[in-house]
């Protein structure tokens, strides 16, 4: 139950959102709003999860197999991206089945929670890499051009319709954020990460409530990486597959703020711009320097801030707001 | 019959030795790993990063400085000792409390920070200690004395790892201080000072392995990534803090990489690898040597 | 009401609940006693789902429940405590309750669900505002609200594993009574695990005594409290106890 | 032999102890009585070094306590068993009890304190290689209360040794409470179990909310009408 | 304002600094580029001031991309210019292409950069990788029946590379060429460069038996797969190199010390190496002032990289001969401009510094943009120099072939 004042806020910050690539053109800027924006989705994604004590390395996973299969069946089989994607999503969610139902059969949490999905996301990796014959191996893979309709290929060259798309897909994932945030699903899933025993003794099918948020998870992902690959027409394992990706997901949704709906967006903004701000900014002159101070800075954030950037910051606006979530 | 001749043949039994042999390197990966993650439940993601750094380290010492191999060793053990220290004072001790997933997040960010700083200090070079142990030879069959070194090293390191843990005062103490930390100033121990001698110890063990590792392979700042998360999972299958069941769990993970590389593609070696690991957390999520709940 | 034959549960090598057999009948309080490690936790872990049994049948309303999911028991109508509460502290007292109302009842109405929220705070004494949070709660009010949370999934049969340790007296006599007055106003039957002998001897109808795994004794209060193999593993020989026990069972007998 | 003056203490913003003052005398046994949260943890807390008083000293042997780090409080001689026996679940009865013995002093005469322990707790001995948290209730009490025996103290801080416990398992724990007690150690204890505890100890203290609000022998408490009326609820 | 940048090029300038490929030769590559710019930034072009703005592409393909977008969107250059790894040159030409701007390769060689694509603002002066395959194939193929005594037939060929395009490519060329040569190739197998360990390829190379090896990595794989070859007793009459990690000598000889002797190598000729006799002789004191600043940048190197003469020879070529004729025929620097000028181009074997002659293939053919004069050379490293053995028509000396008796991979 949003305030009116909150839904005011939300409606005027959209309209600015659709409206700024009608009126700003600087083409590199909308192109780093754009890689905002997917990665935002994507981070929101995996916060779906990680909020609930799910942290899963397995994410590079998903997003690769979301990517690599729209490519692939487009590439090899001619299937236009509006099928590929919804393919490749039922791909990685039936792989979030076969690796979550086990691991919540046999109660795997914690670090062992941990480290399956990281074996999960090198699992894919490595058959990205090894199925090199397919999927151009370990130094990445192209999409065909589409010959004819743009549409249907889902390629554009126009980065305003991009940046719309992308941002369609962000505000998807945050009003999916809040349709679960305040659902009774929600508290059963804190529950469970409280304590399974004490959540399956209230009446919670521990197993399937994990399951239900794991695939949606999947699913989400699957599709950040789909779009991704549509927009930057090359993919690599590394770059949307494996471990780098999976904790390039934990990291900014942690940085931002895990527990509040904004705040995998705020990671993805600061991280992004960060990376790239450090990165012009340190340029050929002061090489490796970027990254050097890129990861003092997160060291830092996350010692100092460890709710989140907005986490932390609306805490200190409004103390008490963690005893009445559901008003 | 020709078909099992071809795949039984002398190079199968290399291969399985050499799985052996890699084997050892892996397990003196996990050995300090075990006692950082396994011990005293405290990630360091950035473990492999340590091991990199030592191994910037013997190279310059021994190719730069021309200091002796066997001296420069016990240097770099030091080194990366003080640094493991370092590390958890600096960034561990005021993530205790937190979240487990906020201090493997802050060793990640150490991670970036260590691979950087290795390009900024060192470059981007591939750097090579030269030295060229001999081979010994049985037949056709062909093995590393650096590597049999590796395994003879973390042989001995588990032993005495294990010995320490089980027989010493403080070696209790490190095994406690996971499960109840608050109540250790009631037994009389600081508290940081079992979190700081582990550390170091877990820093030196990494250090160990920095110096037979560099026998071995190139150093270059990114040496780290293709160790760190198999170095994880085999403490894991192993059973956390389980010293013998982390040394096995390396061979068996080092015999799939290196069968599976032999009958097919290197990577599938690896899938293999991964895929036996997620097998095995369902069947003995303990650990290999743990009795079914 | 409940049937429960040859129930055994062995943990490797260790056999915590040998060859146990008992029934409840609708409306009764049974107290269920034994010295520590006898197995009584063991058996509501069973009963409610949370471990599986080694073998033994659990028939309940006339339908095999032994090896169901927990949340299924508790949708057939066996809600629990634990015996060291275990409040999920990241939501606030309410939600607490009201997770345990949606989906210890089948998921089916939130609105019906915050309603039997209500209803189990009040009952317990707990207050019904929306926004207290568990952290203000002391050790007793944790043990309410675990009975509330028990409450709220309308269970037929209530498993308390109470242990009133660490409990002031006052507090131990309210327990006792609210047990009492959810039996007597709701009409849940009970099932009660206790080792302060002088309040379980006042509320319960029939007391089962466990050893070991195996059932030593059972019967009425005051047979089991003179019962000699009850009194040299569980009651001890120390007057006060035993003799507190019996005379309250014989009080009641009387009265 | 313990001496807490004007001892204030809490959590954060809130204040569970107000003006403290308690004696120990050397070889005596001390209770402290009252209701839920009256704050007796925190005090038994206090003087082990768990938690600081935020004003009030504490002495023991004339030794400052407040000034002393906590884990080097078990050196002047006070051993605590914490409430709920906090052992180490996943450490064997031998590792624990060697716990006991961390500190220098003790290491140097482990063998003899573990004679000690297990002559006053023989199922111990028979339990060692037991992983503590798969005992049974009473055997982790023994175990903890070993475990700081272990340090061969002066005074050996009691909280709720008998909670959770069988009937038959609490006479135990208050038999050794005043074997302990013979062997010339000096106990505080804390208990809800007040009929027990008044007869094994000399003096006791009443504390509410924070505050003593009654002291005296055992006999005196027992009859005294606050203790009744304040705390018994008769 | 207007006036000021019109009489202005600014050249993107992407090559990796950090990250695996730095050390690996696209630092190197760099060097180059980079002398011969600050070179023509003193005099300029025709009037052109020349303003280069250099970008590390940190070894990562997406960095590349969004480098390389970043330059021409954000910093306006008018064209970029560079790029060592064919990964980063797949997707930053169909980037670069789409965004109509100008695209001078400098390094890669990829042949997926322009098979079929028909781009018109991508050039490449640079042999392709097919081309490197074939050529080593080629080399043997034409040695087989003196050196080792062999029909085609019974030669036994193994053929490994590293799985990235590049890798890829060389390895396309390879096969094709033994199967012209009629050769019996006995494995085939790709890796990833980032792989740990080789010992069950090294394995399997052993079961294979192969008289000669033809190789394609980076560093360090190499160093990895030759260490781990000499512990398990791997025995080859000869190993064959396709630039990248064996254009870089120093690194071989330091992981391998005297193991790396008679290694082939095919790349472009370096520039220190190629014949100065039947050159243009506008180029050798180019050659001697790169050679002079590489001096200054990286002091006391045994062989001076091929590496840094790619990068100066092909940024030579485009300053020199292509810059010029867009600002005067066709008035500017434009992507047009460029691209007309670049098309026009017709250099003579000798013309480069590299040796070979320039003329890239028109629009219409499948390979449009690439070079179709360029070919690399056979070398091979002996006494700690480098010799070109092949082509003929180039070779400094005979090729010792198979491996010498008595050293460590020879199997006589
Ligand atoms: N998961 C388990 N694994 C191994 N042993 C177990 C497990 N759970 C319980 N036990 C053992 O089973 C026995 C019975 O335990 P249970 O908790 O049922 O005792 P209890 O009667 O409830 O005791 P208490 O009165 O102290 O609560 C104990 O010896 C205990 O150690
Ligand atoms: N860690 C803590 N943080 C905040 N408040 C605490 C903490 N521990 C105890 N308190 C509060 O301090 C007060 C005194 O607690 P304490 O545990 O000392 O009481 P107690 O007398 O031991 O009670 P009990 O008989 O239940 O053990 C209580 O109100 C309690 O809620
Ligand atoms: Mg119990
Ligand atoms: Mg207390």
């Amino acid at each position: 139950m949003m305030g009116q004042g909150r839904l005011a806020a939300w409606g005027i910050g959209l309209a600015a959102l659709i409206a700024l690539p009608f009126v700003y053109r600087d083409p590199y800027h909308l192109h780093i709003l754009v890689l905002i924006l997917i990665w935002s989705f994507a981070y929101t994604s995996w916060s779906m999860m990680g909020r609930f004590g799910l942290v899963s390395l397995g994410h590079g996973g998903f997003m690769g197999i979301g990517a690599y299969v729209t490519a692939l069946l487009w590439n090899h089989l001619g299937l236009s991206p509006w099928i590929g994607i919804p393919v490749s999503m039922i791909a990685a969610g039936a792989l979030a089945l076969i690796v979550g139902y086990p691991c919540f059969r046999f109660r795997i949490t914690g670090h062992y929670f941990v480290l399956v999905t990281l074996a999960l996301s090198g699992i894919v990796l490595q058959v990205i890499t090894a199925t090199r014959d397919y999927t151009g191996g370990s130094l990445g893979y192209t999409p065909n051009r589409a010959s004819g309709n743009k549409l249907l290929a889902l390629q554009f060259d126009d980065k305003t319709t991009w940046y719309l798309i992308a941002l369609a897909i962000w505000l998807f994932g945050i009003v999916v954020w809040h349709w679960v945030d305040r659902s009774m699903a929600r508290h059963a899933l804190e529950a469970i990460s409280e304590d399974e025993d004490a959540a399956a003794a209230a009446g919670v099918d521990v197993t399937a409530e994990k399951l239900k948020i794991t695939l949606l998870s999947a699913l989400m992902t699957a599709l950040a990486g789909a779009i991704y690959c549509q927009y930057q027409m090359f993919i690599t394992p590394d770059t949307v597959s494996g471990i780098a990706v999976s904790l390039q997901m934990v990291f900014a949704a942690i940085v931002g703020g895990l527990f509040v709906s904004l705040g995998p967006t705020v990671g993805a903004i600061i991280t992004i711009l960060l990376a790239e701000s450090l990165r012009i900014g340190f340029g050929t002159k002061a090489v490796g320097w970027d990254n050097l101070v890129y990861g003092v800075l997160l060291v830092l954030f996350i010692i100092f801030l460890p709710k989140g950037i907005l986490g932390s910051v609306l805490d200190r606006l409004k103390p008490q707001r963690k005893v009445s979530p559901n008003s | 019959m020709q078909a099992f001749l071809d795949v039984f043949d002398i190079y199968l039994l290399e291969a399985v030795i050499n799985g052996i042999l890699l084997g050892g390197v892996l397990a003196l990966l996990a050995l300090g790993l075990n006692l950082i993650f396994g011990v005293i439940d405290v990630t360091w993601i950035c473990y492999a990063e340590l091991v990199m750094i030592g191994m910037y380290a013997m190279y310059f010492m021994v190719q730069y400085y021309g200091v002796s191999y066997f001296i420069a060793a016990p240097f770099t053990v030091l080194l990366v000792a003080l640094l493991g220290a370092a590390l958890h004072y600096l960034v561990i001790a005021p993530l205790l409390m937190a979240p487990p997933i906020n201090q493997l997040l802050a060793t990640g960010g150490v991670l970036f920070v260590l691979q950087s700083f290795a390009t900024v200090a060192f470059g981007i070079d591939f750097r090579n200690l030269g030295i060229r142990l001999p081979v010994l030879a049985f037949g056709d069959m062909n093995f590393s004395y650096a590597r049999l070194l590796s395994f003879v090293a973390a042989l001995v390191g588990m032993v005495a790892v294990y010995l320490f843990m089980t027989r010493t005062f403080t070696g209790t103490a490190i095994r406690a201080i996971s499960q109840d930390r608050q109540i250790m100033a009631l037994m009389g121990v600081d508290a940081k000072r079992i979190y700081l001698i582990t550390s170091a110890l877990g820093g030196a063990l990494a250090g160990l392995a920095a110096c037979l590792l560099v026998l071995q392979y190139d150093v270059h700042p990114f040496v780290g990534l293709s160790f760190g998360p198999i170095t994880f999972l085999i403490c894991v299958l192993g059973g956390l803090g389980n010293f013998i069941g982390g040394f096995i769990a390396s061979f068996l993970f080092a015999e799939i990489i290196s069968l599976g590389g032999l009958f097919s593609d290197l990577e599938w070696g690896y899938v293999l690898a991964f895929a036996f690991f997620i097998v095995m957390m369902f069947i003995r999520p303990a650990g290999l040597l743990a009795r079914r709940r | 009401m409940l049937e429960v034959s040859g129930l055994v549960k062995r943990f490797g090598g260790f056999t915590a609940v040998n060859n146990v057999s008992f029934r409840v009948d609708q409306g009764e309080i049974l107290g269920l006693i034994g010295p520590n490690g006898s197995g009584k936790s063991t058996i509501f872990n069973m009963l409610s789902g949370t471990l599986v049994p080694s073998s033994g049948s659990i028939l309940f309303a006339g339908h095999e429940i032994a090896g169901l999911a927990p949340h299924r028991i508790i949708n057939r109508g066996i809600g629990r405590t634990f015996q060291i509460p275990r409040p999920f502290r990241r939501l606030t007292i309410f939600e607490n309750v009201a997770l345990a109302g949606f989906y210890g009842q089948g998921r089916h109405s939130r609105v019906k669900a915050e309603e039997a929220a209500e209803r189990s705070l009040a009952m317990v004494g707990l207050p019904t505002d929306r926004h207290a949070s568990v952290d203000g709660l002391g050790a007793a009010g944790l043990k309410k609200l675990e009975l509330a949370k028990a409450l709220a999934t309308a269970p037929k049969l209530l498993l308390a594993d109470e242990s009133l340790g660490g409990l002031d007296e006052a507090e131990m006599d309210q327990a006792a009574d609210m047990l009492r007055n959810i039996r007597d106003e709701l009409g849940i039957t009970i099932i009660w695990v206790e080792h302060i002998m002088g309040v379980l001897m006042r509320v319960v109808d029939r007391v089962m005594v466990l050893d070991h795994g195996e059932k030593i004794s059972e019967g009425l209060p005051s047979a089991v409290a003179g019962d000699p193999r009850v009194i040299e593993v569980y009651l001890g020989t120390d007057a006060e106890t035993t003799q507190a026990a019996a005379a309250e069972a014989r009080r009641r007998a009387g009265g | 032999m313990l001496e807490l003056r004007g001892v204030n203490a809490g959590y954060g913003t809130f204040q569970a102890l107000f003006d403290v003052n308690l004696d120990v005398k050397a070889g005596e046994a001390v209770g402290v009585i009252g209701p839920n949260g009256a704050g007796k943890t925190t005090l038994m807390r206090i003087i082990s070094g768990l938690i600081r008083p935020s004003r009030g000293s504490i002495k023991m042997e004339g030794i400052d306590v407040v000034a002393t780090p906590s884990h080097k409080i078990v050196s002047l001689g006070i051993a605590h068993v914490p409430e709920n026996r906090r052992l180490f679940p996943r450490l064997s009865v031998d590792d624990n009890l060697k716990m006991g013995a961390f500190m220098k002093e003790a290491r140097a005469r482990y063998a003899e304190r573990l004679d000690v322990v297990f002559e006053l707790f023989p199922r111990l001995k028979e339990r060692r290689h037991q992983m503590a948290g798969t005992m049974s209730g009473g055997e982790q009490q023994m175990c903890a209360i070993g475990r700081a025996m272990m340090s061969n103290p002066k005074l050996l801080l009691l909280d709720e040794p008998s909670a959770g416990l069988a009937p038959v398992v609490v006479q135990q724990v208050f038999e050794l409470v005043k074997r302990i007690r013979a062997s010339g150690l000096t106990v505080l204890i804390v208990e809800q179990n007040v009929q027990q505890v008044l007869k094994v100890v000399d003096r006791a203290y009443l504390i509410e909310a924070g505050t003593i609000r009654a002291s005296g022998t055992s006999a005196e408490m027992l009859a005294s009408d606050t203790v009744k009326e304040a705390y018994l609820g008769v | 304002q207007d006036q000021a940048k019109e009489k202005k090029i600014k050249i993107g300038v992407v090559f990796d600094l950090t990250g695996p490929l730095a050390g690996g030769g696209s630092e190197l590559n760099y060097v180059g580029a980079k002398i011969i710019l600050d070179h023509f930034a003193k005099t300029g072009v025709e009037g052109y001031k020349i303003e280069a703005v250099y970008a590390d592409a940190q070894s990562k393909p997406d960095i590349a991309i969004n480098e390389s977008v970043r330059l021409l969107e954000q910093e306006k250059v008018d064209m970029v210019l560079g790029f060592f790894s064919s990964a980063q040159c797949v997707p930053v030409a169909a980037r670069v292409e789409q965004l109509k701007k100008f695209m001078w390769i400098t390094t890669c060689i990829s042949s997926a950069v322009f098979n079929e694509k028909g781009y018109k603002y991508v050039f490449r002066p640079q042999a392709s990788g097919d081309q490197f395959g074939m050529m080593t194939m080629d080399f043997i193929a034409q040695n087989a029946k003196e050196k080792f005594g062999k029909e085609p037939k019974d030669l036994r060929v193994a053929i490994i590379h590293e799985d990235g395009a590049y890798g890829v490519d060389v390895s396309k060329g390879n096969e094709a060429g033994a199967k012209k040569a009629g050769f019996n190739v006995v494995l085939k197998e790709g890796y990833s460069a980032t792989a740990p360990d080789l010992s069950a390829l090294v394995t399997k190379l052993k079961r294979a038996k192969p008289d000669v090896i033809f190789h394609t990595g980076y560093n360090p794989d190499i160093t990895l797969l030759l260490r781990q070859a000499r512990e398990q007793g791997l025995k080859f009459g000869a190993l064959m190199g396709h630039g990248a990690g064996y254009g870089v000598y120093e690194k071989l000889k330091e992981g391998m010390g005297a193991d790396a002797a008679y290694i082939f190598n095919a790349d472009p000729i370096s520039i220190w190496l190629a014949n100065q006799k039947t050159m243009d002789p506008k180029l050798p004191p180019v050659i001697k002032m790169v050679g002079e600043e590489f001096d200054k940048i990286k002091p006391g190197v045994a062989i001076r990289s091929a590496h840094v003469g790619i990068g100066a020879s092909n940024t030579y070529l485009f300053m020199s001969d292509v810059l010029p004729r867009a600002i005067k025929k066709y008035g500017g620097v434009d992507p047009d401009a460029l691209r007309k000028a670049a098309l026009d181009t017709d250099i003579p074997e000798g013309g480069t510094m590299l040796g070979f002659g320039v003329k890239f293939y028109g629009e219409g053919t499948p390979m449009a943009g690439q070079n179709e004069r360029s070919f690399p050379v056979v070398i091979q490293y002996i006494d700690d120099k480098s010799s070109v053995v092949w082509p003929k028509s180039q070779a400094q000396r005979e090729a010792v072939l198979p491996l010498p008796k008595g050293t460590t991979y020879s199997n006589q």
